[in-house]
């Protein structure tokens, strides 16, 4: 079969999280087996494909896409509806170190939809809390409107420390996290350099300032992650549109360690 | 259990004619392609007959890899958009055929296509063209004003141990044949004189002279880091604003560039989407754009890729990806040389 | 379904994107199965010419000051506003006009000046906000199809933006610059025609207009090592793109000289 | 009784008609061409001669072929290039394949739905699905041929001072002409289809004019010929035609010196030249009875009968290319040309002054419409004043089809 052939899949739910994001809860008959962190090639005939992280991974084979639409692919998905069919293929790429990070404490930290590929981490946390350390979730937004799955923060913070921030707030008196920048709340996690491994994923410029940060306090280049984002047409390695350097991000990422991918040319990490 | 025998990897030396007859006596079964004479260049094409051949052509413009291999324009998928969607998936038009006179440059080239398309994910149009295509390579006879394939080990004598069926090698009105694979043994059916070490020192005596024959050359030694730290060296800015017109001819006729895009093309009637694959470069604009921003936004960054891609990143596939074969700086309507941007950053570096 | 409504415009030009549009050869009745004309003058008497329109189509460079109040209501009273043509798209032709004092070019052609109203030629979207850009002259009969079928299907259409070159590699022409010493306009065109002047063994002059950030000015540069007049050289940037930024740049440069 | 029609519809290009009728008498008409004018006379001066044919087909998406062929031999007349039979045989074939696909459009998208009071094509669609279909083979077919040597069908980019870039490969232009010979049966169809249309009587005592070929049905030479005795050279029509300026209209008009309005165009082709027409389409026109005429109207019919000619010479002249000596080269000279062919819609005149670096120093280019625009005004009078008791419905109707019958070409005249 070619590898490049898109299976169907269902949604079986909608959910709009943000303005202009939604998640999609799809089904396929097709057994669905991955990695926190990796992505399907998410698509429609007649628009393409666009590279789409799993915002979850259940048990039962489905798992689910959370989507901001801003282009042709993703635009045109905004509005499908609950029983249409939509086109996937994957999974693809090389996820979160999940493993590597068992008895640590886990610093996640995202901006944006940047989210929406660590949940699937935060997930796995929460169903095996005993086999790591301390869990923090430091997430960041422009305001309110644009912060994902804000009504499972609470079900988080029972296990976890989660630190929430927002550019402006959109009711400042209503809203009673931080405001400023998610480096700011770097400052308020207590970091034991040796023990930690973090987890980060958002805007480019943004991870950069957090890997900066996170160095300052102590950890090495190499207990930080990071997620890439690249234009991509075929998610294996061969359409060369996601070469980051020697790197294809679809094959070597999305997630590498902030080591190797340090002051790559034609990135801002 | 014939298939554990390994093929007899003989070497004959054959009169031209004779080979050339046997090539016409392979048409019944495959399609016959070589370098073809027009105008003042050659092509590779399909031929009716070896008579049409050009064997002592310089070099062409796009490669016979790029060409009958990984094609420049591919249907993938056909969608019938009628309620329920159906795929159907376009088998690969995989005739077979023989390219012949394929140049080392070249034979490294698809050795290089073939880490991209043969690998974890196999691409099925362009593995069923690789199994069904006999390629004969020959030994380069003279030099062309671009080539610097002796540099970075590609020619101008093919030494790669596979992953082609033929080697010929020009021995004035005979050919040097050397057997490459089982199928080349199977379909080989001449008899002719062996060649025994005269005729390999022969061989060898030839291939020596023809690397004096250089003008054009490049020291790739250490330019993983050298490239790596001069990422803003201003040579990149200035050919850039100077002469690079983005334009993508160099990608094109590289016969090792190998990004492609998936396009999607609905009928009028909207019933019908076709997926096809074609060649994309690096050069065009919107090649690494992203939502919010663009990694190369900056026409330097985009002819820094390219020629970075070809001459760094040995740790993408463990071999330089150029086989300098010379066309980006041919078909370059600036004439923008990588050697010589390489000279150009080199010039600063310690020996 | 209901047909989606469709108006076509007509400014300063040869009306051959209409002409072109109207006889859409292969596809004339899918096209009539998904499109109400509601106004298209050349084919149809009776034609409304008020809105709302689901997809407006414009030809023509904007030449006269009527045209721009026109034009500007259309864009009010349509979903999805394509430019269609060179003269639309880039100004075109009619452009060719503002190389030249107004007044010096309308006296070389008018013996009385009272009924002329012309004002500097510009493309369509130096007035109003473009949702597309259908290039060519003719236009690019895969990027009209493009535009009708997007509408159609509610998705963002996608038209190419690289050069010609690209183009021209893909369908294995030898390159006339390279090969012939033809000063080929291809490095820097907008791809759409499939490379149709190398094609037909010539230079490309550029009817489809500049590419996105084309380097004219290195291509200029080129075409002047190559021997060519300076005067030559700029007539190769006016034809199609007096009117366009990377062209005009590519004037610039050769006049500084 | 004041009538305004805004813009006239099913024409290529810009203009309306303003008529003012008092006391059952028509006291003034008005054609206003408005398309808006785009200098090309203007701005060719200084351009290089050898852009002139690219830039010059763009004053009509329509006839193209025929401005730049124009072009082309007046640029070849000032050079003193004679080209080889080859390419006139190859530039009849462009301009034939023109002449069928603008008088194609012309008649089953401008003329017809008039007939049926019909606003459009489409709204004919539900009831001539036959008729139609054979239009749009019609159409693909000529529109092929263009193609075939032009590149595309629409402003060709193979014609150039000298001959042609590139010609086709032999197989294609078998399959060509086989394509055309199995049309014959359709354009035969379209003949009849005309001949059955109910053309109003109009009387017109206009001079008409075309070129005059020997032997052969003229298209891109000829003699200046008319029915009222002209018969000059090319070079000559400057001293015999004088172009004006008129104060409400963007096109000029033409008049012949000393004797007035003029008409060209199918019609004025038939009248000058039926004896020239193939046999099969000389047999076909006298089966619908036209050997010519003055009735505007007829014009159309006139049309017609030159599909049925212009499908079978281009199969002829395809059959007897060598496909060799496509392209003369020449030299520079300062100078001056003109030239003049038969457009669609009639004789078409350009004319250049060039220097001795091939730069345009003057130009001047008189299309057909405005040969036609004083004439097609006086028809307009003269049909309102016939039938000026008709209800204004009628009358409008009636005022658009004469003006369509002209097939002008607002775009062209303007340009
Ligand atoms: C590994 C990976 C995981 C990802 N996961 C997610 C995820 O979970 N959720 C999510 O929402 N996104 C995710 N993305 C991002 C998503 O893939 C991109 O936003 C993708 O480009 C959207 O595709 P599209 O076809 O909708 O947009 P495109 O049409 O490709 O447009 C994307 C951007 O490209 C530019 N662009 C494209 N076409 C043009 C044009 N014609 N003219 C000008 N500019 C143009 C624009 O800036 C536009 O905003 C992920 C990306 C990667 C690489
Ligand atoms: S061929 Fe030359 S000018 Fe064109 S993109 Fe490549 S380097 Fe630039
Ligand atoms: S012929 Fe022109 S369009 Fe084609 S590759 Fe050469 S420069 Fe580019
Ligand atoms: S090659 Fe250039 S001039 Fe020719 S059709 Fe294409 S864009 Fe126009």
């Amino acid at each position: 079969m070619n590898p490049l052939r898109p299976l169907t899949a269902r949604i079986e739910d909608i959910k709009t999280e943000a303005e202009g994001v939604k998640t999609y809860t799809l089904s396929t008959k097709f057994p669905f087996r991955a990695e926190p962190g990796q992505f399907n090639m998410v698509g429609y005939p007649g628009v393409g494909e666009a590279p789409i992280s799993l915002s979850a991974i259940m048990q039962d084979g489905s798992f689910k896409h959370t989507i901001k639409s801003v282009g042709r692919v993703t635009d045109f998905l905004k509005d499908f509806k609950k029983g249409d069919e939509l086109f996937f293929r994957g999974p693809y790429g090389r996820g979160w170190p999940v493993k590597k990070a068992e008895k640590k404490d886990i610093l996640i930290i995202a901006g944006g939809v940047g989210l929406a590929p660590l949940r699937p981490v935060i997930q796995t946390v929460l169903a095996q809390r005993e086999s790591f350390g301390d869990v923090s979730l430091i997430y960041g937004a422009r305001d309110e409107k644009n912060m994902l799955f804000m009504n499972e923060f609470n079900e988080w913070a029972e296990k976890t420390a989660v630190y929430l921030t927002v550019d402006e707030a959109v009711q400042p008196d209503r809203w009673k996290h931080h405001i400023g920048l998610v480096t700011d709340l770097i400052d308020r996690v207590k970091i034991k350099p040796e023990r930690a491994i973090a987890f980060v994923c958002g805007p480019e410029i943004m991870m950069r300032f957090i890997c900066r940060g996170l160095i300052i306090h102590g950890m090495s280049q190499s207990s930080l992650y990071v997620s890439l984002e690249r234009r991509m047409k075929c998610g294996i390695a061969q359409c060369g549109h996601c070469q980051h350097s020697g790197l294809f991000v679809c094959k070597d990422g999305p997630v590498f360690s902030y080591k190797e991918v340090r002051g790559l040319p034609d990135g801002v990490l | 259990m014939t298939g554990e025998r390994t093929f007899q990897k003989f070497k004959r030396l054959i009169p031209k004619k004779a080979f050339l007859l046997w090539l016409d006596s392979l048409k019944k079964d495959y399609k016959l392609i070589g370098p073809v004479k027009t105008g003042n260049h050659a092509v590779f094409k399909e031929v009716d007959s070896s008579e049409e051949l050009f064997m002592e052509y310089g070099t062409t413009m796009l490669s016979p890899g790029k060409l009958f291999l990984y094609k420049p324009n591919e249907e993938l998928f056909r969608f019938a958009m009628n309620g329920k969607i159906t795929i159907d998936e376009i088998a690969p038009i995989a005739e077979k055929q023989v390219i012949v006179g394929v140049h080392p440059c070249d034979v490294n080239a698809i050795l290089y296509l073939d880490r991209i398309f043969l690998r974890t994910f196999k691409d099925t149009h362009y593995e069923a063209r690789r199994k069904n295509t006999v390629i004969i390579s020959l030994n380069c006879a003279r030099v062309s004003e671009n080539c610097f394939c002796s540099s970075v080990g590609a020619g101008p004598f093919l030494h790669a141990a596979s992953g082609y069926d033929m080697l010929l090698t020009d021995f004035e009105n005979e050919y040097l044949v050397e057997i490459k694979s089982r199928e080349a043994e199977e379909l080989f059916g001449l008899e002719g004189r062996v060649a025994g070490r005269d005729e390999m020192r022969v061989k060898a005596e030839k291939e020596k002279s023809m690397q004096g024959k250089f003008t054009k050359t490049i020291n790739v030694s250490g330019l993983d880091n050298i490239f790596a730290e001069n990422m803003e060296h201003p040579v990149w800015q200035q050919t850039a604003e100077e002469k690079c017109l983005s334009c993508a001819n160099c990608v094109m006729v590289c016969p090792t560039c190998f990004c492609y895009d998936l396009r999607d093309e609905m009928s009028m009637d909207l019933k019908t989407v076709t997926r096809y694959r074609c060649f994309d470069a690096c050069q065009d604009i919107r090649f690494a754009e992203v939502h919010g921003g663009n990694f190369r936004q900056r026409r330097a960054a985009r002819l820094r890729q390219f020629v970075t891609h070809k001459l760094d990143q040995t740790n993408q596939y463990g071999v330089s990806a150029t086989v300098g074969c010379g066309r980006c700086i041919t078909w370059c309507p600036t004439g923008i040389d990588l050697t010589e941007i390489t000279k150009e950053i080199q010039r600063y570096e310690p020996a | 379904m209901n047909k989606l409504r469709l108006g076509f415009f007509k400014y300063s030009c040869c009306m051959g994107c209409s002409y072109f549009f109207a006889y859409v050869h292969k596809h004339v009745p899918e096209v009539l199965a998904s499109f109400d004309f509601v106004f298209i003058k050349l084919l149809s008497r009776k034609g409304i010419p008020e809105g709302p329109f689901d997809i407006a189509l414009v030809e023509g460079t904007i030449t006269e000051a009527w045209q721009v109040d026109e034009l500007k209501m259309i864009r009010e009273q349509s979903k999805k506003l394509f430019a269609v043509g060179s003269c639309a798209v880039i100004g075109g032709i009619p452009a060719i006009k503002a190389t030249t004092p107004e007044l010096e070019i309308e006296k070389r052609v008018y013996k009385n000046l009272s009924s002329i109203h012309s004002i500097k030629p510009h493309a369509v979207d130096a007035y109003v906000k473009v949702d597309g850009y259908i290039r060519g002259c003719p236009p690019a009969e895969r990027d009209l199809y493009e535009a009708l079928t997007s509408v159609l299907t509610g998705r963002k259409p996608d038209f190419p933006q690289y050069s010609v070159c690209i183009e021209c590699k893909l369908k294995g022409n030898l390159c006339v610059l390279i090969a012939d010493n033809m000063p080929c306009m291809g490095p820097v065109t907008n791809a759409g025609c499939g490379a149709l002047c190398p094609s037909m063994n010539r230079a490309c002059y550029s009817c489809f207009g500049p590419m996105k950030q084309a380097n004219a000015p290195a291509l200029a540069k080129k075409f002047k090592a190559m021997g060519i007049s300076r005067d030559d050289i700029i007539r190769k940037f006016t034809e199609f793109g007096a009117d366009t930024i990377e062209f005009r740049k590519a004037v610039e440069t050769v006049y500084e000289d | 009784m004041k009538i305004d029609i805004n813009y006239i519809a099913r024409v290529e290009g810009e203009s309306s008609l303003k008529l003012k009728i008092e006391e059952g008498k028509l006291k003034e008409l008005r054609l206003n061409i408005w398309e808006p004018p785009r200098f090309f006379e203007g701005f060719l001066v200084g351009r290089k001669f050898d852009e002139v044919p690219d830039i010059v087909a763009r004053i009509c998406g329509i006839c193209p072929v025929s401005h730049m062929t124009t072009a082309i031999r007046a640029m070849e007349n000032a050079f003193g290039l004679t080209p080889s039979t080859e390419v006139k045989r190859i530039r009849k074939i462009l301009a034939l394949s023109q002449i069928l696909s603008s008088h194609l459009a012309h008649l089953y998208v401008l003329v017809l739905p008039d007939f049926f009071r019909l606003n459009s094509v489409v709204e004919m669609l539900p009831h001539f699905e036959k008729d139609i279909k054979r239009f749009l083979r019609l159409k693909e077919a000529a529109n092929s041929i263009t193609a075939l040597f032009g590149g595309r069908a629409l402003h060709p980019v193979s014609m150039v001072v000298g001959g042609f870039t590139k010609v086709p490969l032999k197989a294609d232009i078998e399959k060509a002409v086989k394509e055309l010979e199995s049309l014959h049966g359709d354009a035969l169809e379209t003949l009849k289809m005309v001949s059955e249309l109910k053309c109003p009587a109009l009387e017109n005592n206009a001079e008409f004019v075309a070129l005059k070929g020997k032997g052969e049905y003229a298209i891109n030479e000829g003699m200046i010929s008319s029915t009222k005795g002209l018969n000059i050279k090319e070079h000559e029509y400057a001293s015999y035609f004088i172009e004006d300026e008129v104060p409400y209209s963007n096109a000029k008009r033409t008049i012949i010196k000393d004797r007035g309005s003029l008409m060209a165009g199918a019609l004025s082709r038939i009248n000058l030249g039926f004896d020239n027409l193939l046999p099969d389409a000389k047999k076909a026109s006298e089966t619908v009875g036209l050997k010519g005429g003055t009735n505007p109207f007829l014009n159309n019919l006139a049309q017609a009968v030159e599909i049925v000619h212009a499908l079978q010479e281009c199969a002829a002249l395809l059959r007897g290319l060598s496909l060799k000596d496509y392209f003369a080269d020449f030299k520079v000279r300062e100078g001056s040309g003109s030239a003049l062919t038969e457009a669609p819609r009639g004789m078409l005149y350009h004319y250049y002054e060039i220097d001795r670096r091939g730069v345009i120093t003057k130009a001047n280019i008189v299309t057909p419409t405005a040969h036609n625009f004083l004439n097609l005004e006086e028809s307009l009078k003269k049909l309102v004043t016939e039938n000026i008791d008709k209800p204004e419905d009628e009358l409008i109707l009636m005022c658009e089809m004469l003006v369509r019958a002209y097939d002008p070409c607002f775009s062209c005249s303007v340009h």
